[in-house]
């Protein structure tokens, strides 16, 4: 268990943990504002407590698939600050050397298999991790995260399907920000959603508010017992809220205020830093570790803008082995 | 009688569909977000005006909303299918290629699936390799399948309108690059332009160039500077890549007697091979070369600015390549 | 109401539907083997009364669309048998004028909108039919067969949600033959399959036997007046058995022969047709009205048989209006 | 030392999956229905053997069964993905382009996909539109994969063996219309081919003719035709499309200055357009005439066997094209 993986049951280290993620998106939209960080970035800014809750009880060799909205799970699961700011910058020592960028950010080393810009793709991959560990009979387990628009995508059927019919060991993390992009996503989904459709082709379900990070915490922990110990997939429905927009650029003004301004004071942050402080820590001590978390942050931010672009002759690097074009050819 | 505005391509695209939508009642949309817009702002303020039948927002369904047009079209409308990046047309592929394109050969000409699928194309600032790609070559080998790819508001306004008359599938491919550009629309000219017919934007004897979408733009940089050295450059804009001009191109061939292809794709396998093999066969005895491709490499488009630059073919590629087609040219007559 | 659509409760006209379906599978299974029919023929014997009873409430400007197995489909939405049979012989004057052939026929002027080779892909095509219906404000509805493997394509998902989120006035009759080609379904399928899965999405289910054509005239009944009031979308899971192998050519002798038997042994036609003399109808009568009907097709499969091939030329027709290839252009 | 016996594709295709299961635990199968042989039998005998775990019968979940091979490829094993027809590819063609292709990439080196997806591809026996079609052109342009077009058993053989243990997604196309063809096949040579070498089928000075798949064995019976007029044809079988052996194009055009690419696909945007526009360009100056090609016209396949055999390159047409070149070549020489 590494340090951003806290034990089941610290709330401490989960609360540095969801604001290790938040001062991350902070930085990161920031440097987005700057041209620093390029193309479309996701923030994950509110949901903190789902990939907080759900990894603090994953070791580093299990396994996870993530969404174009990826950098919480990324953090989470253990990746190092600044390689992954570094991608953002599109720097030549980011996690995929600046080929990937925010949207396909991944840490394979400690079992981060990649953010993903296609909308529910991530679910069959997951399946097939799977299917793989199970294959080989390790008793490693994969989380797939995704968003509450995924539900009405095929491969949402097709991978809860195929997880059902081999018995895998994957769980299923839908975050229901009640938001897909512009849409309100209970607009477009028919039935209850991704619980219900999840519980009709078998799979063991929980619901959750995923603003919690003790509900969360106690989910993961449910989950990955069934999982690790060979019963099946299981699908967590974790509830939470979209505070900003869908992009960094985003306003979403066409949001209500009053919902927007009720779900804001749902912040996971505040209130279980609240929580933390009436249960008898010092706020001194927290204080001193909260610098921590954004001297960690700021020396990510720092390093990336001082790391080398990746050589141009990088672009012809890792196409495939066979077959892989020679530098410069058209 | 002229009445020129300018406009972004954005702007040109609602401007096409306000005047389809009014015309004719069969005509509507459907796609994610659109309501509020699009994600380039092509669908603005359409809903309000024509309400959520005519400008419906979807589930996150690829499948589902390419599906749904074209079981619509078969019942008599003429649905205008947004894909949001030509990527997630991907998620589509079974509905595009086995039921829209095939439908009416299939069923013997009982049926026509009379569908615009849009599907914005290209580079557009670091998206990286899941929205970025440019796929114009894989639907003009498709059978049943039309493909546009436009350069300028003014394209994107007729040749829209003219797709969505079109009683045939179209795949309608807008470069993401270009949404914000805007170019001159002539606001009393409500013909659509014919599909299929290629624009000429510049002439010139030494050379044709042959491009679509926005490197039409990069080609006309390079002609400029070819100028400069007294190079004159027979620019075409293909504009529709199926069915492609050859009648143009041919004509411009014989001219110049030497024929450059460049588009943004990757060059193996692009639909600039068709071009240069079509025009090699049967311009063979006109040409005073090889003819000669440019396009991007055989690599995933990579995020970090500077490997995206890797994709693109520049003014300067382009203008390398003519002196040297010119080049060789002349030490072959040399010799 | 044509003479192929049966009233709602006519036992009678129903089995004479089912057995025009029963004898024109025959007559096509003697013509693959005599290689008059080409490439895959998957024949409907066994499941006639789904299509019988489903069809007989649908006006002729309902719509339908249909699978890879699709006669059955075809002939008892009104669909003449001559131009069906010269289809499958690819003869000019077929539905099709011999380009689409068994997997693809269709007849359009009695709202038959295609047989489909691909599993599941008519599930979002009659979404979209549905969703033009509904848009012209019109009283139609379309019906959508597929079989039980289908349930496990995104399409599945994709297709009825999008039904229920428009609330579209569509019929999907899910035919759980309980095979999928040479596989159980049951083993491929997480929970209880198709019903399950509809209703998860909001669906109005119907679970019937579909070996009975009483049964089936009363969940057509149903669902038909549900959907032409515009009450939504429904989903009737129909309970059958494949009879014969998945195609004309494959013996499935894999399968259990007591299954086999079994089902053999519930094979809807011979006991419609004991249940309607025993209801007191005159057998001479019947067999006059079965010969009717084995005279019919014979008349198809003569007519077919001296019926011409198409024009090679007819290749280079009907592709797309622009840009369509010349004759013998390459 | 040699041990040649006759066997048929489908014999060939399951010798080489029982080689390579039995070297390598991390390789087994998906697909639907293959745990009974597969639809041509490709697979027969092998479930018995290697049992359910290795042999895995899946759902119809074209997506899904793709994908699966993806995450599993990631996690370090070798599938070999089951298509059944390369039609029902386009239901996964968001995990075979946007997924498979671009991993390695995008994730920077981390990752690798090494899955081999097999596509029977082509005419077979009045299958119609949708189980037909030929789509070798399509992958050969996404960078990231391989594409590989055995003609014979001993292909099928040797290039499934080097496909399983080659580290990049693989697309394998094996002619639906050839599976029960014999060949002769080396049961002592267990190497794999190598990917990316075309394979000399018959040597002629007259005429380079270039193909692949089914259409190899069509061109070799023109060729005989050919013989008989004493024009001696160069047949080369490329056997994979990406990375295509430019080399041996090259250097046998350099010998006969002319050449002829046919394939089964869609002339139109087909990948013979790539190699005669890259003969064209590279070659220009040794060839006595324009690159011809051949290939399907740009419609549907058809079901009628009459309609669908307009889709046939004949080898009277190959005859016929080949004296055309001759001919205007002399008239040219002539003149
Ligand atoms: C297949 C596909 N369709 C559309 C998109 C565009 N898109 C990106 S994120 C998004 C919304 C996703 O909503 P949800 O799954 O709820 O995730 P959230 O953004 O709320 O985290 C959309 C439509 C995409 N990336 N992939
Ligand atoms: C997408 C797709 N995958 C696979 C196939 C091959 N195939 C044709 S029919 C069939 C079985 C379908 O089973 P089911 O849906 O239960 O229908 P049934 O044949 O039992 O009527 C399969 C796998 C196909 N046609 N389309
Ligand atoms: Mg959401
Ligand atoms: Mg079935």
């Amino acid at each position: 268990m590494n340090a951003a993986q806290p034990g089941p049951d610290g709330l401490i280290d989960g609360y540095l943990t969801m604001l290790r993620i938040r001062e991350f998106e902070l930085a990161a939209i920031r440097a987005h504002g700057e041209k620093l960080v390029h193309g479309t970035l996701h923030p994950y800014i509110g949901q903190e407590a789902i990939a907080t809750g759900m990894c603090a009880h994953l070791r580093q060799d299990d396994l996870m698939l993530s969404t174009h909205r990826g950098h919480g799970h990324c953090i989470a699961k253990g990746a190092p600050l600044a390689p992954m700011m570094s991608e953002l910058f599109g720097r030549e020592n980011g996690l995929c050397g600046g080929k990937g960028g925010s949207m396909h950010v991944a840490d394979f080393s400690v079992g981060m298999l990649g953010a993903n810009g296609v909308v529910g793709a991530n679910i069959v991959l997951a399946a097939g991790a799977a299917h793989e560990v199970k294959r080989r009979g390790e008793d490693r387990v994969v989380v797939c995260f995704f968003g509450d628009g995924a539900v009405n995508r095929g491969p949402f059927l097709e991978g809860l399907n195929w997880a059902q019919v081999f018995d895998l060991p994957v769980i299923f993390v839908c975050e229901d920000n009640q938001h897909s992009a512009s849409t309100r996503t209970s607009t477009m989904t028919g039935g209850e959603g991704g619980g219900a459709r999840a519980r009709s082709i078998g799979l063991t379900t929980i619901d959750v508010d995923g603003n919690s990070l003790p509900d969360m915490l106690a989910a993961g922990k449910e989950a990955v017992s069934i999982v690790r110990s060979g019963q099946g997939p299981v699908f967590i429905h974790a509830r939470t809220f979209r505070v900003t927009g869908h992009t960094a650029t985003d306003l979403a003004q066409w949001r209500d205020t009053e919902e927007v301004e009720r779900h804001a004071a749902a912040d996971p942050l505040p209130l279980l830093r609240a929580r933390i402080l009436s249960e008898g820590h010092r706020e001194d001590e927290l204080l001193a570790e909260e610098r921590r978390v954004r001297t960690d942050v700021q020396l990510a931010y720092d390093k990336a803008l001082a790391s080398a672009l990746p050589p141009a002759t990088r672009a012809f690097e890792d196409v495939q082995v066979t077959g892989n074009p020679q530098i410069g050819a058209f | 009688m002229t009445n020129l505005i300018a406009m972004t391509a954005a702007e040109a695209s609602t401007l096409a569909l306000r005047e389809e939508f009014a015309l004719d009642e069969n005509v509507w949309a459907l796609g994610e977000d659109i309501g509020r817009g699009g994600v380039f702002g092509q669908y603005a303020g359409l809903q309000d005006e024509f309400g959520p039948q005519r400008v419906v927002d979807t589930p996150i369904s690829e499948a589902a909303i390419l599906g749904v047009a074209v079981g619509a079209a078969m019942v008599g409308s003429r649905p205008v299918v947004e894909m949001r990046f030509s990527d997630f047309a991907l998620c589509a592929m079974d509905e595009m290629i086995n039921q829209a394109a095939k439908a009416r050969y299939m069923f013997g000409g009982q049926s026509k699936v009379p569908i615009v699928v849009r599907e914005p194309t290209g580079l557009w600032r670091s998206a990286a390799a899941q929205h970025s790609q440019s796929l114009e070559a894989w639907y003009a080998h498709m059978p049943g399948l039309i493909v546009v790819c436009p350069s300028t508001p003014a394209d994107i306004r007729g040749l829209l309108k003219a797709s969505i008359r079109a009683d045939d599938p179209v795949v309608f491919m807008e470069p993401k690059g270009q949404w914000q550009r805007t170019g001159e629309v002539d606001l009393d000219d409500q013909e659509p332009y014919e599909l299929g017919k290629a624009a000429g934007r510049r002439e010139g004897d030494d050379v044709t160039i042959v491009s679509w979408s926005t490197q039409v733009h990069v080609a006309l940089e390079a002609a400029e500077r070819l100028a400069e050295q007294s190079i004159e450059s027979d620019v075409i804009d293909l504009r529709t890549i199926f069915p492609w001009d050859k009648d143009s191109v041919s004509q411009s061939v014989r001219r110049t007697g030497r024929l450059l292809v460049v588009h943004e794709a990757v060059a193996v396998g692009g639909f600039g091979g068709e071009i240069a093999s079509w025009i090699s066969e049967h311009e063979f005895h006109h040409l005073k070369g090889p003819v000669a491709r440019l396009g991007a490499p055989r690599i995933p488009v990579g995020y970090a600015p500077n490997l995206e630059d890797q994709i693109r073919v520049t003014a300067e590629n382009i203008v390398d390549r003519v002196i040297r087609m010119i080049n060789e040219g002349e030490e072959e007559t040399q010799v």
